[in-house]
């Protein structure tokens, strides 16, 4: 007998939360885009999304947010810190590899200083996961070692009922037995067999990509230049991956006043490391795909002991042409055959 | 009652014909609203489209965009390119919602002291039954305050 | 034999006699209906060209790839007419000789391709002749004026809400062929006339700028639209650019290489009934 | 760091009664980078002045605002007193407190407000200045004068004169112009051609003065002080340096009849001919086009008849390059056509002529010696009607503007005929007698009190044949009734406008022109023989209709100012001009296409070895006039505008 949350009772969920002090929040697909946003309805959440497009990445690092207000004065500069305030948040209807993508980026935020802007929305936030049952051609979780149904970075785990009724419910941490303190009338006991989660199918060896990419000589391989051949140098599949977390301080303002920001930068932009001088020390797009594969499974895994990457395979999904993490992946497990 | 509203209205002018045109409006004494601000450029074929967002992030409500009427400009032709400018520009501004009643062009040569006078008070009058352009400066007070999430 | 096969045994034959260094064509992408672009520098790779409805990039951008064409050698390459007219306005801008361009001229009718005659950009004008005449998508146009009707502010109230999704990816940009400036406007810091952050009025200035940055050179291939990936309709601000420059100055961008940029131009009797 | 100088005049009471200047130099003390203001009654007096240039020194000020009145008024003065203060001039700049704010606003509160916002905005301006220096540019100290009619002759007279160079470039064959086709000239009636030819000698013998004649100017590149012209001259098939215009081969020349221009078709000529008797240089040239040997290969008479043997049928056009420093362009003008009044009959009655048949007939060397006989059979016409206004001030049919010299020369002409036919009968159908100038009017005075010319204002409607008089139908709006007369000739006093390839000219050497073609002065009334293109300037009738003393006036006032330019040999220009950045620019030319002043040329950037790496665009500052026009077309905003710097805008709009 395990505890089942029906759906039905959604909006009783939903309710309860709210009135707990929660905000709510789920797919939703409005103005031609899926994303994690607040929900006071049942009706408006979109659950059978495979996923949506943007991450719930950005509401705990948002594309741009402010630091700092700065007022210039004659003789000083008077500066007002804008920290974000506490604010309890429900993440409803999260898939695996993005609440996975949370739990690989807190080492980052957290390691030699502790990002307030991260973890004072991390600290306040629930993640309630729904094991997927479809998947796409993109899909890749089984390829990093996660699964479509895999509990890292979930407080919660839903696991959709066969019958369509409702989901099986797992508390995984403390937040998320709390949560379900407010909705315990709203749960019931039962038996119900569970759906089959997605398979997806394993695409490449990661264990041999990170053995590559580890040899020194791989870095300077002519295999770079042609596998990104054809990367227009944008930025969306750094800024739509759950993982990716580079940010670059920005001051606007007029002659008066201004704010310091931090926004998304990529390391796919030409001047992601263009120095004042002039020199670029990635000055083809080559080293940068290079430094972005590099990064996600060599370098981060040596500082934190994890690859940073979830397997949602938005990357390739959204791609303008067609590149992506996979296809790299796959390429540097055939070079190794 | 609240205060009556009084618009912001920011205005790029050539120095040859509209600047001194609002100088002379000045040296006539007539009169006109104290809404405008002018910006000198030395020809309406330096005025670059930014320079009206810019002026809407400052929280203008209307820009005024004028020269020298055409065939009359000190560097023969600026205005001529001005003129094609703007005219993809209002058309662009006005696609994305930024209304035409608050983007205005104008010939005002240097011996239309009376013509400015009577375009700045015409314009105020106009920008103050429209009210404040809200839309446009609420994208900028929404960056000015604390991140909601 | 079909235009795929044609046009892989003509690249076939370029490449080995030498003619080109490089074919850029599309292939199969990493799924069944998915094309991406490839590079194809040896005969027997021609085999991975592909020609169907599904080719419809424009893959005129890889031209500008730096140094791509610095050594005075060909570049083989699959346009529709609207990459082709790409190729005429990057010659008018001084950006590739268009010698140096071999063209694989198709085009899509109801996903099935047809090639069109002629090899180099100039070969071409009848058929940019016939676009022409045809005038600019109806259907854009349709989506265009539904904005039109509305009010000011409700417009305004629709793009904030399409901007305000703009994460400042540069898609956009980097997909299209006219972005070949080496310092973005976006990038420019003294002054910073472009807000660099992805609040919706650093997004709103962003794409105010690239669209007037485009009028009268987009030719609607709708790359900025299809890599998206929030999907903003940018191919009706495009479009209506492209529309504003036709009907006020019977501008139909790249035409031709000798054609001048309409914003660097200028006749004494343009229309200016909006100027008081 | 900025340390700004902020100086608030009161000018007397004109800004003070409305601007709180307690109150503005409290707000602006307070500005960030502000690190004095001071305000005063007047600034722009000497003591004023000194408290600047004190100000200046003492805080070693990196920046002025002085708020007070137009730029327009006293930029120049404090430009001044910032330079004798030791700051670069351009480091200043003037909040316009007084035309734009004090005197049109009546409320003191809003006017001090703006006045605050006013001056903060140009105080960050200024903080943006950057030290500009003048541009100085090498003189080539030699002219050269496009036309050589009585304007080109006379301007290139008087620069040669006072020592420098000019080359004098004219298309046909002879320099002399219409002047030379002329009989007599109003208001003193002597001789055209007997004070015109001597000038004509002068010119060409002067040791300054290159005359260039049948030739062309196809291409004008540079800029003031450096201008490098391409002059086609046209194969003329005799031998310039051999001939001695002994005249020989045009008596031999067997093609005779072909109508010639100079006579406008009262007379003939042959295939190798001089225009006119007095032609300057008196060395014929082959008309390819009539020349039987040319035609056929045949003939060559000639060259059979030339002693000398300077008939030289292989001759070429050749293309010569001249750099000078300056341009008088004196291409003069043409008659309007006038078959487009089908109501006066021109074309389909031979006895109906213009305004400069008449000249011809009236000449002493022109095809009827002088005698006033009409074209149709050779007698002399015992009445004649003149018609005024054929074409000018004609907003329907012909042009709008006054033609200026009709009045004077149908008066001219109505006593010539007088003087030759003694009984003869004449009617001038007039709109207005304008007959302004030195002698002028006394002299159509003289024309109807002496010389018995018969006015009658009004508008011909009708002119027909009859029994072999030409019937005119008008009205004589004084008495208010129709007249009708019967006419032996008619002559029309056609319009005078710009030459046909005036345009096409204009665009050839950089200068504007107006919906005629005749050439833009840069101002009208202040600048009115200068083009706007510096260096470039106009003389006579290209411009505007004139008279022979004004043409003439305007040519020795281009002189000067070319002179004047010639007295160094550098030239100080204002550095408010383009800048381009290399490592941004794309390499588009669209700058290049959208500048009004061809400034903007391709530059290699080359590499150590030579090797271009790039190509880009680059200002030439000697051109660049400072419009702007370029740096807001630049997408990537690689260009940018000395003085009106894109920083500096930015900051003046974000301070507002």
């Amino acid at each position: 007998m395990t505890r089942i949350l029906p759906k039905n009772r959604l909006d009783d969920c939903i309710a309860a939360w709210r009135s707990a002090g929660f905000s709510v929040l789920a797919p939703v697909r409005r103005s031609d885009l899926s994303r994690f946003e607040e929900v006071e309805r049942s009706e408006d959440m979109a659950l059978d999304l495979v996923l949506t497009e943007r991450t719930i990445k950005d509401h705990f690092f948002p594309q741009t947010e402010p630091l700092i207000k700065y007022s210039i004065k004659k003789h000083d500069i008077d500066t007002q810190e804008m920290v974000p305030p506490e604010r309890k948040r429900v993440f409803f209807g999260v898939r695996p590899c993005d609440a996975s993508g949370l739990a690989i980026d807190d080492p980052l935020f957290g390691w030699d200083y502790r990002d307030e802007y991260w973890f004072k929305r991390r600290d306040n936030a629930v993640i309630v996961t729904i094991a997927c049952t479809t998947s796409d051609d993109f899909c890749m979780c089984s390829s990093v070692n996660l699964s479509p149904d895999s509990t890292k970075g979930s407080d919660v785990m839903l696991r959709p009922l066969q019958n369509g009724s409702g989901w099986q419910v797992e508390a995984l941490s403390d937040r998320g037995n709390a949560l379900l303190g407010p909705i315990s009338s709203i749960l019931k006991e039962g038996s119900d067999a569970t759906a089959s989660t997605a398979s997806v199918p394993v695409r490449f060896d990661v264990d041999k990509v990170m053995a590559w990419l580890a040899d020194p000589a791989s870095f300077e391989s002519h295999f770079w230049k042609e596998i990104s051949v054809r990367c227009i140098g944008c930025g969306s599949c750094t800024f739509l991956c759950p993982t990716c977390h580079c940010f670059d301080i920005q001051d606007e303002g007029d002659t008066y006043t201004g704010i310091r920001r931090k926004n998304w930068d990529s390391c796919s932009f030409p001047m992601f490391t263009m120095h004042t001088s002039g020199h670029n020390p990635r000055n083809t797009q080559s080293t940068r795909w290079r430094q972005r594969i590099m990064h996600k499974f060599n370098y981060y895994r040596g500082k934190f002991g994890v690859n940073s990457c979830s397997g949602c395979g938005r990357c390739t999904r959204q791609c303008p042409v067609d590149m992506g993490i996979t296809e790299t992946l796959q390429a540097i497990t055939n070079l190794t055959k | 009652m609240s205060e009556p509203f009084e618009p912001k209205i920011v205005a790029f002018v050539c120095t040859y014909c509209t600047y001194a045109g609002a100088d002379l409006a000045g040296t006539s004494r007539m009169k006109y609203a104290s809404n405008v601000r002018i910006v000198r450029l030395p020809c309406t074929g330096r005025i670059s489209p930014m320079f009206i967002l810019k002026a809407l992030q400052k929280g203008a409500d209307a820009v005024l965009v004028s020269g020298c009427h055409p065939g009359d400009c000190h560097f023969a032709q600026g205005n001529y390119h001005a003129r094609r400018r703007w005219t993809v520009f209002r058309a662009l501004l006005s696609f994305t919602g930024i209304p035409e009643q608050r983007i205005r062009f104008s010939w005002i040569s240097a011996a239309e002291g009376a013509k400015f006078t009577e375009l700045i008070n015409n314009l105020t009058e106009d920008i103050r039954k429209l009210g404040p352009f809200e839309q446009y400066h609420e994208l900028q007070t929404v960056i000015e305050t604390q991140a909601t999430y | 034999m079909g235009i795929q096969e044609q046009y892989r045994s003509e690249a076939a034959g370029l490449l080995s006699s030498g003619a080109v260094k490089l074919v850029i064509g599309f292939g199969e992408g990493s799924t069944v209906e998915r094309r991406r672009p490839v590079f194809v520098r040896t005969p027997a790779e021609t085999e991975r060209l592909v020609l169907d409805g599904g080719c419809v990039a424009n893959l005129s951008t890889y031209l500008l790839t730096e140094g791509l064409l610095s050594d005075g050698k060909s570049v083989a390459v699959f346009l529709k007419p609207d990459g082709i007219r790409s190729i005429n306005i990057l010659a008018a801008e001084a950006q590739l000789n268009p010698e140096q361009v071999v063209i694989f001229g198709f085009d899509i009718e109801e996903g099935q391709v047809r090639a069109l005659e002629g090899r180099k950009a100039s070969d071409f004008a009848p058929v940019i002749g016939v676009a022409k005449a045809a005038g600019l998508s109806a259907e854009l146009q349709k989506e265009a004026e539904l904005l039109d009707q509305i009010s000011a502010a409700e417009r305004f109230e629709y793009w904030k809400d399409q901007f305000s999704k703009c994460i400042k990816c540069y898609a956009c940009r980097q997909v299209c062929p006219m972005c070949y400036c080496r310092r973005c406007i976006v990038d420019v810091n003294q002054p910073q006339w472009v807000n660099t952050s992805s609040h919706t009025l650093g997004n709103f200035e962003w794409n105010i700028v690239r669209a007037f940055h485009l009028a009268g050179r987009c030719v609607a291939c709708g790359g900025c639209d299809r890599s998206c990936p929030v999907n903003i309709p940018l191919r009706l601000i495009n479009h209506r650019m492209a529309k504003e420059v036709l009907d006020a100055f019977d501008y139909y961008a790249g035409e031709c290489a000798e054609q001048k940029p309409v914003l660097a131009t200028f006749r004494q009797d343009d229309p200016e009934t909006f100027i008081l | 760091m900025a340390k700004i100088g902020v100086f608030v005049c009161h000018c007397g009471e004109n800004i003070a009664s409305m601007v709180d200047t307690a109150n503005l130099v409290a707000a602006i003390s307070e500005h960030p980078g502000v690190e004095i203001c001071l305000e005063y009654k007047y600034f722009c007096s000497d003591p004023g002045q000194e408290t600047v240039k004190r100000a200046v020194r003492e805080h070693n000020l990196t920046g002025v605002v002085v708020a007070a009145c137009s730029p327009r008024m006293h930029e120049q003065t404090f430009r001044k007193a910032c330079a004798e203060a030791g700051l670069n001039p351009y480091m200043l700049e003037l909040a316009n407190i007084r035309e734009q704010c004090s005197w049109v606003h009546t409320d003191k509160e809003e006017a001090t407000e703006k006045a605050i916002e006013i001056t903060r905005s140009l105080v960050e301006k200024v903080k943006r200045n950057n030290k500009l220096y003048p541009i100085s540019v090498p003189v080539t100290r030699r002219a050269m004068v496009i036309g050589g009619g009585i304007a080109g002759i006379q301007a290139a007279l008087d620069i040669a004169s006072a020592g420098r160079e000019v080359v004098l470039v004219e298309r046909e064959p002879s320099i002399g112009g219409h002047m030379s086709q002329i009989s007599e000239t109003f208001p003193t009636l002597d001789c055209s051609q007997c004070i015109l030819t001597p000038r004509m000698v002068e010119a060409v013998q002067h040791p300054n003065i290159t005359v260039m004649t049948y030739s062309e100017v196809e291409e004008v590149d540079g800029y003031i002080g450096n201008f490098t012209v391409k002059v086609r001259r046209k194969a003329r098939y005799v031998r310039m340096e051999t001939c001695t215009g002994c005249g020989d081969c045009i008596q031999k020349c067997p093609v005779k009849k072909i109508p010639s221009e100079f006579e406008c078709g009262l007379g003939n000529r042959s295939a190798i001919y001089t225009p006119f008797a007095q032609a300057v240089p008196n060395v014929p040239v082959i008309d390819r086009s009539r020349c039987t040997y040319f035609k056929n290969g045949k003939c060559a008479i000639c060259k059979k008849t030339c002693q000398i043997d300077s008939i030289d049928f292989d001759q070429q056009d050749t293309i010569e390059t001249i750099e000078v420093g300056a341009i008088v362009v004196a291409t003069g003008f043409q008659v309007q056509n006038t078959s487009l009044y089908g109501e006066y009959g021109y074309g389909r009655y031979k006895d109906v002529i213009t305004g400069l048949h008449f000249e011809r007939l009236a000449s002493a060397s022109g095809p009827t010696a002088g005698k006033i006989l009409r074209p149709s059979d050779g007698k002399q016409p015992e009445t004649v009607v003149f018609i005024q206004c054929a074409g000018s001030r004609d907003v329907s049919k012909g042009v709008r503007y006054c033609s200026k010299i009709c009045c004077m020369y149908t008066a001219k002409h109505a006593m010539l005929y007088a003087h030759k036919v003694h009984d003869g009968d004449t009617k001038i159908f007039y709109m207005d007698i304008r007959a302004a100038g030195k002698g002028y009017d006394e002299f159509t005075r003289r024309a109807i009190e002496e010389d018995h010319a018969g006015y009658v204002r009004g508008r011909v409607s009708k002119l027909y044949e009859e029994n072999g008089k030409l019937i005119v139908r008008g009205v004589d709006m004084l008495l208010g009734r129709p007249v009708e007369v019967a006419a032996d000739m008619v002559v029309l006093a056609t319009a005078m406008v710009p030459q046909p390839d005036a345009k096409e000219f204009a665009k050839i050497i950089g200068i504007g022109y107006d919906e005629y073609g005749f050439f833009n002065e840069a101002h009208l009334k202040l600048r009115p023989v200068e083009t706007a293109t510096a260096g470039i300037y106009l003389a006579g009738a290209c411009q505007s209709p004139k008279d022979i003393p004004d043409s003439v006036s305007q040519a020795s006032a281009a002189a000067a100012k070319i002179l004047g330019l010639f007295s160094r040999e550098h030239l100080e220009r204002e550095p408010v001009v383009a800048t381009v950045s290399d490592s941004t620019c794309a390499g588009c030319w669209g700058c290049a296409t959208a500048c009004p002043y061809n400034a903007i040329d391709q530059r290699d950037i080359t590499d150590r070895n030579g090797n271009v790496i790039k190509r880009v665009a680059s200002v030439n500052p000697g051109l660049c006039q400072g419009c702007g026009t370029c740096v807001s077309f630049c997408r990537s905003n690689s260009i940018d505008l000395a003085g009106f710097t894109e920083k500096q805008i930015f900051a003046e709009v974000m301070a507002l």
